[in-house]
C-alpha cells in the first residue's frame, strides 16, 4: 500500500522555562524582578507555606483539624504564582495553595478554619474578590474564565482599569471537561485569564502517565489554539517570571496562556491518605533532590545572600508568625448553627423560617 | 397596546433589564445573531451589542459554570439552556456552586445568575426536547426555582429573578410559548417570587399547578364549574421556596385537592406539595391528595408523548374522584 | 465467620461477581493500585488484573459516559464515583442515556450498569463530601436506587444490582461503613431488589429510613419500646421502584408514620414515600406523616454539620408527637 | 525587559488530506482501494443519502415527520466513514448521519421512524450492536470509548477478534467536556476507536470561528497525545482513506485517531431552523462550489466511468428504493402506548403496574 501525500496544515512548539537548576545554580540571566530583596521574600513565604502545612498536617493528627491537604514541596508554584498577581488582580485557587493564599494575603487562621470544618475561613478579610478554595475538581476554571469575562467586561463596558483572573489547577485537573471547556471559552473569547497547573504527578494514587498520554500537560493549550509552556515549577523564579508574563499580556488584551508547572507532591495527597501505597520510594527520593526550597536556599547562600544564622532567625520570626495564628484559630468560637441559614440566600424565605426556628431552639 | 405571547413576555423582560441595568449579560447557544433557537433573545443583540448578548461555545458545563465566575464579580448573568433536555452537564455548578457561593463565603460573594430553559413536552420536538425535571432543581438548598405560565408573569417574575440577589431556575413552558396572548406593558414592574398566585377562586377543590398543565387544570376547572363543582385554581408559580400558606389557605375552604404536573410522579414536586398538605393541614383533608402527572417512564418520542401528558380529562377524573371521596367503596 | 463491616462486604461482594462473571469490570478513581480512598475495592486488581479493576483518569462524565458504552457492549460495568458530591458532571449520562437505552432502542441494547457512590455525612470531611441527594436520581424513570444500610444487605444487594439488567445508583452509607460488624458468609446470594426490609416489628408506629439514619431511627424504637410505643422500622433499601406494598401493610396495623432521611426535607424522598401513604392509605392515618430530616440548607462544613443532621432525639419527638396526635392543642 | 530563554520540549505538525480536489482533479495518485467499483458505489450511496435527506425535509413540510436534520453537503463524510467500517465494527453516531447510516445498512424507514417519533426506528435490523442515533452533543463520544474498551476487553479477556469502535461528531461538539474526555481516555487507554468530526463549520448559528481559538480541529489530538489530522471531508476518497488507515491502526492495537473532515453545512441545521439568518450568502455559494457528489460525479465522468444516461438510471432507481421506504415508513402502525413502559426496564417492576394499567386502561 502507498502512503498518502499529506500537506502541512500547522506546526507547534512547547518549551520549557527554568532559571534555577536543582543544584541552586542559574541556568540563564536571572530576569529583573529577581533582586535580592524579591528573592529573600520569596525564600520566607515558602518557608512559611511549608510551616503552616506541617503545623496543620500536625493540628490534623490531633484531632484538631479535619482532612488537610499540603503542599510540600510545591511551594514555589503558590508563591511564584501568588506574588506575581496585582491586589486588584482575582485569584480563583483549587485548595492545595498555602503559598498563594499567604501571598493573596488570606490569613492563616482563615486558612485552617476552612480545614477545621468552619465556613468563615472563606470569608477572606483581605482579598476579598478572590474565590475561595475549591474542592469539585476544574470547577474553579469555569468561575475563573467568568471572572475573567466579567474583568474584562468591566473595563470595557463600565471603563474600570484593567484586571486578570489567575487560577491554579492540579495535574488531574486537567483531565475533566471543565479544563476543556474553560481553556476553549478564554481562547475564543481571548479573556484575561492565566492558568497555572501545578503538575505534581498524582493525583491521588494515579499518577500523570495513567492521566493523559500528552507528553506534556503545556501541550493542551494547542486544542484551545492558546499559548502553552512549562516551567520547573520547582524554581520560584521561573515560575514567578512565566505567571508574570502571562498576566502582562493579558493585561494588555494579548489573551490567555496556559503555564504547566512542574513539580512533585513530596506528602500525602491529604491527611486522610498514604502516599506510601503508591509513590515509589526512589520515586520519592528523587524527587526529594529537586525540591523548591533548598534549590531557592542553595542559590541565596552561593549568591552570600542567605546564612545559618539568618535562617534561624527566621525560623523563629515564622515559629511566632505560626504560633499567633494557632491562637487565633483554637480561640475562635464556634458559629453558631443557625449560620447555616443565615448566608443560604440573602434573606432567608419565609417558607423556611419554621426550619431556622426549629434549627434555633434545639441549641 | 399589543398584546404579546409568553415567548415575546421574555424577550420584554430580557431587553427591559438589559436596558436598565449595565451589568445584566445574556448568552448562551444561538443567543445572538439567531436570537435564540425559540426566538426568545431576538433583536437583542442587535440592540445592545455582542458584549452583551453571546453567543457561547456548545459546552453547557461551561455556561453554567462561567455565569458563577461573573456572578461572584458583581455582574447578572442571564444564562440560556437551549432546553432543559441539556441542562445537566451544568448541575454541578448549579448545585454544588451558584447555589452555594453565598453561604460557603459567609456572604462575601454571591451568585445573582438566571439559568433560563424553556422545558416540558408537547411540541413534537426530537428525543431530550421535552423534559420537565423541575423536582430536580427543587430539591437543591440555596437556588430558587421560578415557572411562569401567563404572558404577565412570565415578564414580571423574569424581571424579578434577575434582579433577585441570588440564583433562579427559570423555566419556561414552552408547549404554551406562543398559546395565548395578553397585554404586557414594560413598564419595568416585577411580580413577587416565593408567591402563589391564585388564578380562579373556589370553595369546593384546590387544583394546584404550573407550566403548561395549567392549561389543561384551567380547562378542568371551567368543566367542574359546569358540573357545579367550584374549583380553586392556585399555580405556585416559584416552586421553591414554596408558598404553602396560600395553599393551605385554600384547603381551608375546599378540603380537597389535586396536583396536576407533566413531570413524573414518583419524587416529583406534586409529592413535596402533597407532603405538606399532610402535614399542614391534616384535619382540613377531607380526601386524599390526588396526583394528575407523567407516569414514571422516559418521556416518549413525540408520538407518544400525547399518551405521556396529563391531559384535561385525567384532571376530571382526578377531582371528580376527589370530590366523591369516600364514594362508594368506602368502608 | 468473621465479621465483616459494611465497607468489607461491599469488597467481598464485588470480589465475588469479578470471579463469578467475566463480564466484570470495576472502575474509578484510585479504584486499582490504592483500593479506593475508603478501600472498598482493597485488593481487587491485584487478584483480578488491572484489565479488569481499573483507575481512570479524572473526569466523571466520562466515568459515567464509558460504562453505558461498555454495557450496551455486553459488559457489566461496576463504577465508581468518589464522593456523591461528584457524581453531579456524570447526571447526564445516567439520565439522558443509561436510564433510556433500553427503552429508546426498544430493547436491542441496555444498560446493566452499578454506579456506585459513598454518601451521607458525619464523619468530618471537607465540604462536598457529605451529600445525600439520592431523590435526584429517585426521580429519574429508568433507574434504580438502592441503598443498604447493614453488612448484609450491602453484599446481597450489591451483588443483586450488578445482576440486574438495568442501571442501579448504589449509595452506600459511609458514616456507618465501619460501624458495625455482622456474620456474611461469601455464598452468592442476593438479596431482592424492588423489596423493603421490616427491621423490627411494631404495631403502634411505623418507622422508615434508609441508610445511616437508620441508626438513629433503631435506636428511637428501642427508646419508645421502653416508653411502651412499639415502633416498626422499615429499611425500603431500593429507593426506587419503591416497594409501598409493605410500607402500607404497616401503616395497617399501626396508622402512624415517621420518615426520617439525612437529605434536605424540601423534595427528598420522604415527600414520596408520605404522598404515596397519603394515596394508598389515607383512611388508615391517625396522624400526618412526619418528616424528619436534614435541614432545606446546604449541608454545613463539618464543625455544623452534626446541627444539620438528624439526631435520635428528633425521630423521637417526632414520633411522640404522632404518638400523640392530635395532642393537647386539637381543636 | 530581556526574554527568558527558552528550551524546546516537543513539536507537533497537523496535516490535510485530499485526492480529488473541488473541480474533480486527483491531486495525487488514488489509493488501492478506489476502483471504478468502489468509487461508483460510493456515489450512488451519497445520492441515496442525499435523496432521503431532500424527502425527509419534504415530509417534515408537509406534517409528515418531525425535527429532521440533513446532512446536505456532507455526505462524503458519512459514505467515506461508514464504507471503512467493517460490518463487526461498532458505529457510534451523532444525529447528522444518513449517509453513514444507509453504509451501516440501517434502513431509511427506520431513519425515518426516529425523527418521526417513533423509538423503533433505533431498533436496528442490521448494525443490532450499533449505537443509536444520539442527540445530546458529544455524549456518543463517551459511550464509543466505553465501546472500544468493550471491544479490547472482549479480545484480550474473553478472546474474540479485534473490533474498532467509530464515532461521528460535528464541529461544535468539539466545545464539549465529554470530547475532552473522551479523547483523553482513548489516548491513554490506547483504544480502538476513531473519532471523526464533521466539521460543517456551524453549530446551528454559531460559526467555526466562534466555537474555538484553535487553527484547526484536528490539532485538538495533541492534547490527549494521539494523532490528528485533517481531510477534505468534500472529498470521499479522503475520507475513506484517513478512516481506514486509522480503522486498521486501531484494530493493530495501535491506538486511537481523531479525524477532522472539513465540509459545510449546505442546509439548514434542521427543519425547525433558517440559515438564512445567519449564514452569509456569498459563503454558501463558495461552498455549493465545493461539495462532494458534483466533484466526484466530475471526476467519474473525466475517466469516463460516468455518463447523462447512467444519472438518470441512477436516480430512477434510488426513487424506487425511496418510495418503497417511504411507503414502509408511512403504513407503519403506531406503536401502543404502553411501549413507553414495555422497554423501561427489562421487566416492569410492580411499583409501576398501577400506571403501567391506568395508560392501557385510557386507550
Ligand atoms: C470532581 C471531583 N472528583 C473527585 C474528587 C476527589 N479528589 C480530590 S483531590 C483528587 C485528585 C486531584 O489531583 P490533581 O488534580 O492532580 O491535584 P493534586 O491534589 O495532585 O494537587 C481527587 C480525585 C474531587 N475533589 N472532585
Ligand atoms: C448538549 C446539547 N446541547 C445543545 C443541543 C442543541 N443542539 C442540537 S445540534 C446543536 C449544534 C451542533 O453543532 P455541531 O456539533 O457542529 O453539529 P452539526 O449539527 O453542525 O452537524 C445544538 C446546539 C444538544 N442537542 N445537545
Ligand atoms: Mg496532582
Ligand atoms: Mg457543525
Amino acid at each position: 500500500m502507498h502512503k498518502p501525500r499529506m500537506h502541512l496544515l500547522a506546526s507547534f512548539d512547547i518549551a520549557h522555562l527554568q532559571y534555577l537548576d536543582e543544584a541552586g545554580r542559574a541556568t540563564q540571566e536571572l530576569p529583573d524582578f529577581a533582586t535580592p530583596d524579591t528573592l529573600l521574600a520569596f525564600y520566607r513565604q515558602m518557608s512559611l507555606a511549608r510551616l503552616v502545612d506541617d503545623r496543620a498536617v500536625k493540628l490534623q493528627r490531633t484531632g484538631q483539624l479535619g482532612t488537610y491537604p499540603s503542599s510540600l514541596g510545591q511551594e514555589a508554584i503558590g508563591v511564584g504564582t501568588g506574588s506575581a498577581l496585582e491586589k486588584s488582580d482575582v485569584y480563583c485557587p483549587y485548595y492545595r495553595e498555602s503559598g498563594a493564599l499567604l501571598e493573596r494575603g488570606v490569613k492563616i487562621e482563615e486558612i485552617l478554619a476552612i480545614w477545621g470544618g468552619d465556613e468563615r475561613g472563606q470569608d477572606f478579610r483581605h482579598a476579598r474578590e478572590d474565590l475561595p478554595l475549591c474542592v469539585p475538581i476544574a470547577t474553579q476554571l469555569l468561575h475563573a474564565a467568568g471572572v475573567a469575562f466579567a474583568l474584562k467586561y468591566k473595563r470595557e463596558q463600565l471603563d474600570e482599569p484593567p484586571r486578570v483572573a489567575v487560577a491554579s489547577a492540579g495535574d488531574g485537573a486537567t483531565s475533566k471537561g471543565d479544563f476543556h471547556e474553560a481553556l476553549n471559552l478564554i481562547g475564543v473569547w481571548k479573556l484575561p485569564a492565566v492558568f497555572v497547573i501545578n503538575n505534581n504527578q498524582w493525583a491521588i494514587s494515579v499518577p500523570r502517565s495513567a492521566q493523559s498520554a500528552s507528553k506534556t500537560i503545556a501541550q493542551k493549550a494547542i486544542a484551545a489554539g492558546i499559548p502553552g509552556l512549562q516551567v520547573d515549577g520547582n524554581d520560584v523564579i521561573a515560575v514567578r517570571s512565566a505567571v508574570a508574563d502571562a498576566i502582562e499580556r493579558a493585561r494588555n488584551g494579548e489573551g490567555p496562556t496556559l503555564i504547566e508547572a512542574t513539580s512533585y507532591r513530596l506528602c500525602d495527597h491529604t491527611t486522610a491518605d498514604d502516599a506510601s501505597r503508591y509513590q515509589p520510594e526512589e520515586e520519592v527520593r528523587e524527587a526529594w533532590k529537586r525540591e523548591p526550597l533548598i534549590r531557592l536556599g542553595r542559590y541565596l547562600r552561593n549568591e552570600g545572600l542567605w546564612s545559618d544564622e539568618q535562617e534561624g532567625e527566621l525560623q523563629r520570626e515564622l515559629a511566632e508568625v505560626m504560633e499567633k495564628a494557632l491562637r487565633a484559630y483554637s480561640e475562635r468560637a464556634k458559629d453558631k448553627p443557625t449560620a447555616m441559614f443565615d448566608h443560604l440566600y440573602a434573606r432567608l424565605p419565609e417558607a423556611f423560617l419554621e426550619q431556622y426556628d426549629q434549627l434555633a431552639g434545639e441549641q | 397596546m399589543a398584546q404579546i405571547t409568553l415567548l415575546e413576555a421574555v424577550t420584554q423582560a430580557l431587553a427591559h433589564e438589559l436596558g436598565a441595568d449595565p451589568r445584566v449579560v445574556v448568552f448562551g447557544q444561538d443567543v445572538g445573531v439567531n436570537g435564540g433557537v425559540f426566538r426568545a433573545t431576538e433583536g437583542l443583540q442587535k440592540t445592545f451589542g455582542p458584549e452583551r448578548v453571546l453567543d457561547t461555545p456548545l459546552a453547557e458545563t461551561m455556561i453554567a459554570g462561567i455565569a458563577v465566575g461573573m456572578a461572584t464579580q458583581g455582574l447578572r448573568p442571564v444564562a440560556e439552556f437551549q432546553f432543559m433536555g441539556f441542562i445537566y452537564p451544568g448541575l454541578d455548578h448549579i448545585l454544588n456552586h451558584a447555589a452555594r457561593y453565598r453561604n460557603r463565603t459567609r456572604g462575601r460573594l454571591s451568585c445573582p445568575i438566571v439559568y433560563r430553559a424553556p422545558f416540558g413536552g408537547g411540541i413534537h420536538a426530537p428525543e431530550h426536547h421535552s423534559e420537565s425535571t423541575e423536582a430536580i432543581f427543587a430539591h437543591i438548598p440555596g437556588l430558587r426555582v421560578v415557572v411562569p405560565s401567563s404572558p404577565a408573569r412570565a415578564y414580571g417574575l423574569l424581571l424579578a429573578a434577575i434582579r433577585d440577589p441570588d440564583p433562579v431556575i427559570f423555566l419556561e413552558p414552552k408547549r404554551i410559548y406562543r398559546a395565548a396572548k395578553q397585554e404586557v406593558p414594560d413598564n419595568g414592574e416585577a411580580l413577587p417570587l416565593d408567591r402563589c398566585f391564585v388564578l380562579r377562586e373556589g370553595t369546593d377543590i384546590t387544583l394546584i399547578s404550573w407550566g403548561a398543565s395549567l392549561k389543561e387544570t384551567l380547562e378542568a376547572a371551567e368543566q367542574l364549574a359546569e358540573e357545579g363543582i367550584e374549583a380553586e385554581v392556585i399555580d405556585p408559580a416559584t416552586l421553591k421556596p414554596l408558598d404553602i400558606h396560600t395553599v393551605i389557605d385554600s384547603l381551608e375552604k375546599t378540603g380537597r385537592c389535586v396536583v396536576v404536573h407533566e413531570a413524573a410522579r414518583f419524587g416529583g414536586l406534586g409529592a413535596e406539595i402533597a407532603a405538606q398538605i399532610g402535614e399542614y393541614a391534616f384535619d382540613l383533608l377531607k380526601a386524599p391528595v390526588q396526583r394528575v402527572t407523567g407516569y414514571d417512564t422516559v418521556m416518549p418520542y413525540y408520538q407518544l408523548e400525547n399518551n405521556y401528558l396529563p391531559d384535561t380529562e385525567q384532571v376530571l377524573t382526578a377531582a371528580r374522584a376527589t370530590m366523591d371521596y369516600p364514594g362508594e367503596g368506602a368502608k
